[in-house]
């Protein structure tokens, strides 16, 4: 096996196995129509409360892309997206007026198609302007300040942010809640979280921020690959038990094959 | 102190109090420094970009790296924006980068992770002490909490006789762990807060000594 | 020809592409795929960025000369606009004229700049007091799991924590190193097995991410 | 997961604004001096330094981000006086821009006695901080820098004569890091070379380092502002960190008091209900 990096077998290993059975999870349930019984996380469906909130005052709803570029923090920037691509449709639909905040240069056009789209498919072009997605600074601290502005002026009604944050985050979200907002968020790191959780009114956590979209959704293409992530944590609880249980009896043969 | 110094002190102590005047309310002061920052920050960041492609990228291109122009010419296929019928050229020098972040994300977390927490989680140490307790528990605890996160089971529980009684305790223990851990980790991020704060801070309240030169 | 370029079958396989050069870089080595593997995810990637920070200042820009012109808005907000504008005009030309090591760019960045992320970074101290405020009430019995972990461990990190109770440095100590851990180390598994999934899903091109 | 929303009440935000304000700088202007503990890891760290033998060669990763830095700056200022008062060569390198301008600032407070630059201590100028650039410092510092921060060729500084790699030096301590320089040295320089890691970090990044502590792979660090002022007590020369131990304490309890009352408030508004 020495055509692969020694120290990186596992890792193949693993992300082939992992991969093939959120195939299989998807194949379940689009083919064989074997689809899961998943509930909605509290903070998936308070985004469409939060739209009906935003309609019934005739407020504003923000939603933040989050900061970083798409060529670091890539996987969740895109369960963002999914997110947007949802929350954007809802407020189209229901005529909320929707306002997305970006410090990110390049997730500011993918915002922007994403969100111009969902007009496009309500049938309410009109309705989206250059003030529905708006790129505020690429400087952290600077679109930090110009959020805190924007959340007072438009007095916003919900805030969401859902994906990769960094210090700017409890700071937007007090903003906002002082602005009379409700917040959702959601972080998948444990650096991060704790803000979150503490500044939220609903909030996703860990992998429950990835797997955002198949909640929203609920498509049975999408519910067979949360499937298919259960079953790849039932491999990591069973390697961790093993493990365990072999470190006990003093082998330390799993763990030097994890090592491989 | 010389001149220069003790305009840029006070125009920093200036900024630092109108900035925190947005705590009263939201006013024309805040507004101000909001606007000044956003300005010299769009500034900044095009100096860097005009500074990283004259030192760098025009270089390397003129010394004969010439696969650097196709970069160059994707990106300015993101001023397609502008128009909506050109939008879907910039589709893609982003797909070039979320490419990039797709595959630089999971390269980064596999290791990190994945492999490496299985490893240190399920190396227990079976010495009769504290750290022989807590390297147990800690196996308990991670098992406790990533049940938390098993979608299709917790997707039972409101008929509640569905799920295994073993696996329900499981997931609550693992709700705990979680808020217990979210509970400390704010608390643990303070500290470092905090430091910066002071520092802010003291350049307002010791302004004044500072200026005559007492300290 | 067109239509095969506008749809987004390209786009999802130029992705592919870098996704596998990346995987098959980190996997199996070699200088070729290390090569290629820098070339796009450094490289390339820091120039298309650079661009889009361009891109992306001109649209602010854009936006702010549009709202400063349009009659309606206030004076105060017209003059933040056009503020905003011309400051980064400024900037810029003393940035690329004199550069960013001259004195007066120096000034700005260490009086102005630098000071500015840290005065609004702090506002966290006076937020963070407010979110506890709200946050650590012990409504049901997670919260006071939530409430406990807190207060101790901002007993142990506080000086006068050791001074009040010897005790705050061993059970807050403890809350850090076993239930934080546990938990941390529960939520990155989760988080991995989460984003193996997400990337199986826009690979197959279900996932909307580049527009309809 | 989800929490109950809780009544807000109106105003209840700026009197803890307020409160935070006072809790702050009241202290700051009239400091109490309440007793600062040691901890063991700064008490670690502090000792492992102090028995180095005299000659020892000591690696200084100099990893400042000026955003964070106040919350380092103690540990980095103490930790520097204390390496530069005991009889030992210091080589330091930046891996942040900001690092030479943040450098220069604490050197002033560092008493240099008969030291002579090039002999006993040298200033490697700022590479691009990574864990590739770590691993490549470990194996030949040749290969990342031609010469000193001062353009002298690294091969005309006697001090730099008998040093190219991990094994020549006795200790690496990374300081003032925001971004995971510590687990790099550990992951580059104590696993393949096994040269112990020291660490003056800031408070984000020291829990990471305590399984590592626990292991014996870092032999200690300081926590921040607190550990600075820990470490500043250790050397008897007090700074920015011990002045600020009673505005950390104040906030803290403030912090603490917010929680009983809005508690408190909590249960008063439920009783009547019950």
């Amino acid at each position: 096996m020495s055509v692969i990096v020694s120290g990186r077998i596992s890792q193949l290993l693993f992300l082939l196995v992992y991969s093939l059975l959120v195939i299989y999870g998807i194949y379940r349930s689009v083919v064989q129509k074997k689809i899961p019984h998943i509930r909605q996380p509290a903070a998936i469906k308070a985004l469409e409360e939060a739209v009906g909130r935003c309609v019934e005052m005739g407020k504003p709803m923000l939603f933040q892309t989050g900061i970083g570029d798409v060529s670091t923090e890539g996987v969740t920037h895109m369960a963002m997206l999914s997110v947007l691509g949802y929350t954007s449709k809802l407020a189209a639909q229901k005529d909320a007026k929707f306002i997305v905040s970006t410090p990110s240069p390049t997730l500011f056009p993918m915002a922007e198609a994403i969100t111009r789209e969902a007009y496009v498919a309500a049938g309410k072009a009109d309705k989206f302007s250059v003030d529905t997605v708006r790129y505020l600074s690429d400087q952290q601290m600077a679109y930090c300040s110009a959020v805190m502005q924007l959340v007072k002026e438009e007095k916003i009604a919900a805030n969401v942010q859902i994906g990769f944050f960094q210090a700017e985050n409890l700071i937007t979200l007090e903003a906002a809640k002082d602005a009379g907002a409700i917040n959702i968020g959601g972080a998948y790191r444990m650096l991060r979280i704790p803000d979150m959780a503490i500044g939220c009114d609903f909030f996703l956590i860990g992998e429950e921020v990835f797997a955002a979209g198949a909640f929203c959704s609920q498509e049975p293409f999408q519910l067979g690959s949360l499937l298919g992530q259960d079953m790849n944590k039932w491999i990591a609880l069973a390697i961790i038990i093993l493990g365990t249980v072999l470190t006990a009896l003093g082998s330390n043969v799993l763990i030097q094959a994890l090592r491989m | 102190m010389d001149y220069a110094t003790m305009l840029g002190e006070t125009v920093t102590v200036l900024f630092i109090i109108m900035c925190y005047t947005y705590l009263i309310k939201e006013n024309v002061l805040f507004k101000f420094v909001q606007a000044t920052y956003v300005g010299l920050g769009i500034g900044h960041g095009l100096v860097m970009v005009v500074g990283y492609l004259t030192s760098s990228t025009f270089p390397a291109i003129a010394a004969g790296n010439i696969s650097l122009i196709l970069p160059l010419a994707m990106g300015l296929l993101l001023f397609g924006r502008l128009k909506r019928q050109y939008f879907w050229v910039y589709r893609y020098p982003l797909a070039l980068l979320v490419g990039a972040g797709l595959g630089l994300q999971i390269m980064g977390m596999l290791k990190a992770s994945l492999i490496d927490q299985m490893i240190s989680t399920m190396s227990i140490s079976l010495t009769p002490n504290l750290a022989g307790f807590n390297s147990v528990i800690i196996v308990f605890f991670v098992i406790a909490s990533m049940t938390y996160f098993l979608f299709t089971v917790r997707g039972k529980e409101p008929a509640g006789s569905a799920m295994n009684p073993l696996l329900s305790t499981m997931m609550k223990i693992g709700q705990y762990v979680l808020m217990g851990a979210i509970g400390a980790g704010f608390a643990a991020s303070f500290l470092g807060r905090l430091a910066v704060f002071m520092d802010v801070l003291e350049r307002v309240v010791y302004f004044i000594p500072r200026m005559l030169g007492l300290m | 020809m067109s239509k095969t370029l506008k749809g987004k079958e390209l786009p999802i396989l130029v992705m592919w592409i870098v996704v596998l050069i990346v995987f098959s870089s980190y996997f199996f080595g070699g200088s070729t795929l290390e090569s290629a593997f820098k070339t796009l995810t450094v490289d390339w990637a820091i120039i298309i960025t650079n661009i889009a920070i361009v891109v992306g200042s001109l649209a602010l820009m854009q936006r702010s000369i549009t709202l400063a012109r349009r009659e309606k808005s206030d004076k105060v907000d017209r003059f933040m606009q056009i503020w905003t504008v011309v400051l980064a005009v400024i900037l810029f030309i003393i940035g690329t004229t004199l550069g960013i090591k001259s004195n007066i760019y120096s000034w700005i960045y260490n009086y102005i700049l630098l000071p500015s992320w840290q005065t609004v970074y702090t506002l966290i101290i006076f937020f963070m007091a407010t979110a506890s405020y709200r946050a650590y009430r012990a409504n049901n019995k997670y919260a006071v799991v939530l409430l406990i972990s807190g207060v101790l461990v901002l007993m142990r990190n506080a000086p006068v924590g050791a001074s009040i109770w010897s005790g705050f440095q061993d059970i807050g100590s403890w809350v850090l190193d076993v239930v934080n851990l546990s938990g941390s180390r529960a939520i990155m598994i989760g988080a991995m097995i989460g984003a193996i999934s997400l990337l199986i899903k826009i690979l197959t091109g279900r996932e909307k991410i580049l527009g309809e | 997961m989800r929490k109950t929303a809780t009544l807000q009440k109106i105003g209840y935000r700026k009197i803890i604004y307020l409160l935070v304000l006072l809790s702050a700088t009241i202290p700051m202007l009239y400091p109490i001096g309440l007793p600062v503990i040691v901890t063991k890891q700064t008490q670690d760290l502090y000792e492992y330094i102090e028995k180095l033998p005299s000659g020892s060669n000591v690696a200084i990763e100099f990893a400042a981000y000026a955003g964070m830095y106040p919350d380092a700056q103690a540990a980095t200022r103490a930790g520097l006086i204390h390496l530069f008062r005991r009889p030992l060569n210091i080589v330091l390198w930046h891996t942040t821009a900001d690092g030479p301008m943040l450098l220069s600032g604490e050197m002033k407070y560092v008493k240099m006695g008969n030291r002579v630059y090039g002999k006993d201590h040298v200033f490697l100028p700022y590479v691009a901080g990574s864990e590739a650039t770590t691993a490549a410092l470990g194996t030949n510092i040749r290969g990342v820098f031609k010469s000193d921060s001062y353009g002298t060729p690294i091969d005309q500084i006697p001090l730099m004569k008998n040093i190219n790699k991990a094994e020549d030096f006795a200790v690496i301590l990374v300081m003032a890091s925001a971004g995971g320089n510590e687990e790099w040295a550990v992951r580059q320089w104590m696993i393949p070379h096994h040269i112990p890691v020291g660490a003056y970090t800031i408070s984000i990044t020291y829990p990471m380092l305590i399984p590592y502590w626990r292991a014996g792979s870092v032999i200690g660090m300081t926590n921040g502002v607190r550990g600075g002022a820990e470490y500043e007590a250790l050397i008897g020369s007090p700074g920015p960190g011990l002045r600020r131990t009673d505005v950390m304490s104040s906030v803290s309890l403030l912090y603490v008091a917010l929680i009983v009352v809005a508690n408190v408030e909590m249960m008063r508004e439920k009783r009547p209900k019950q």
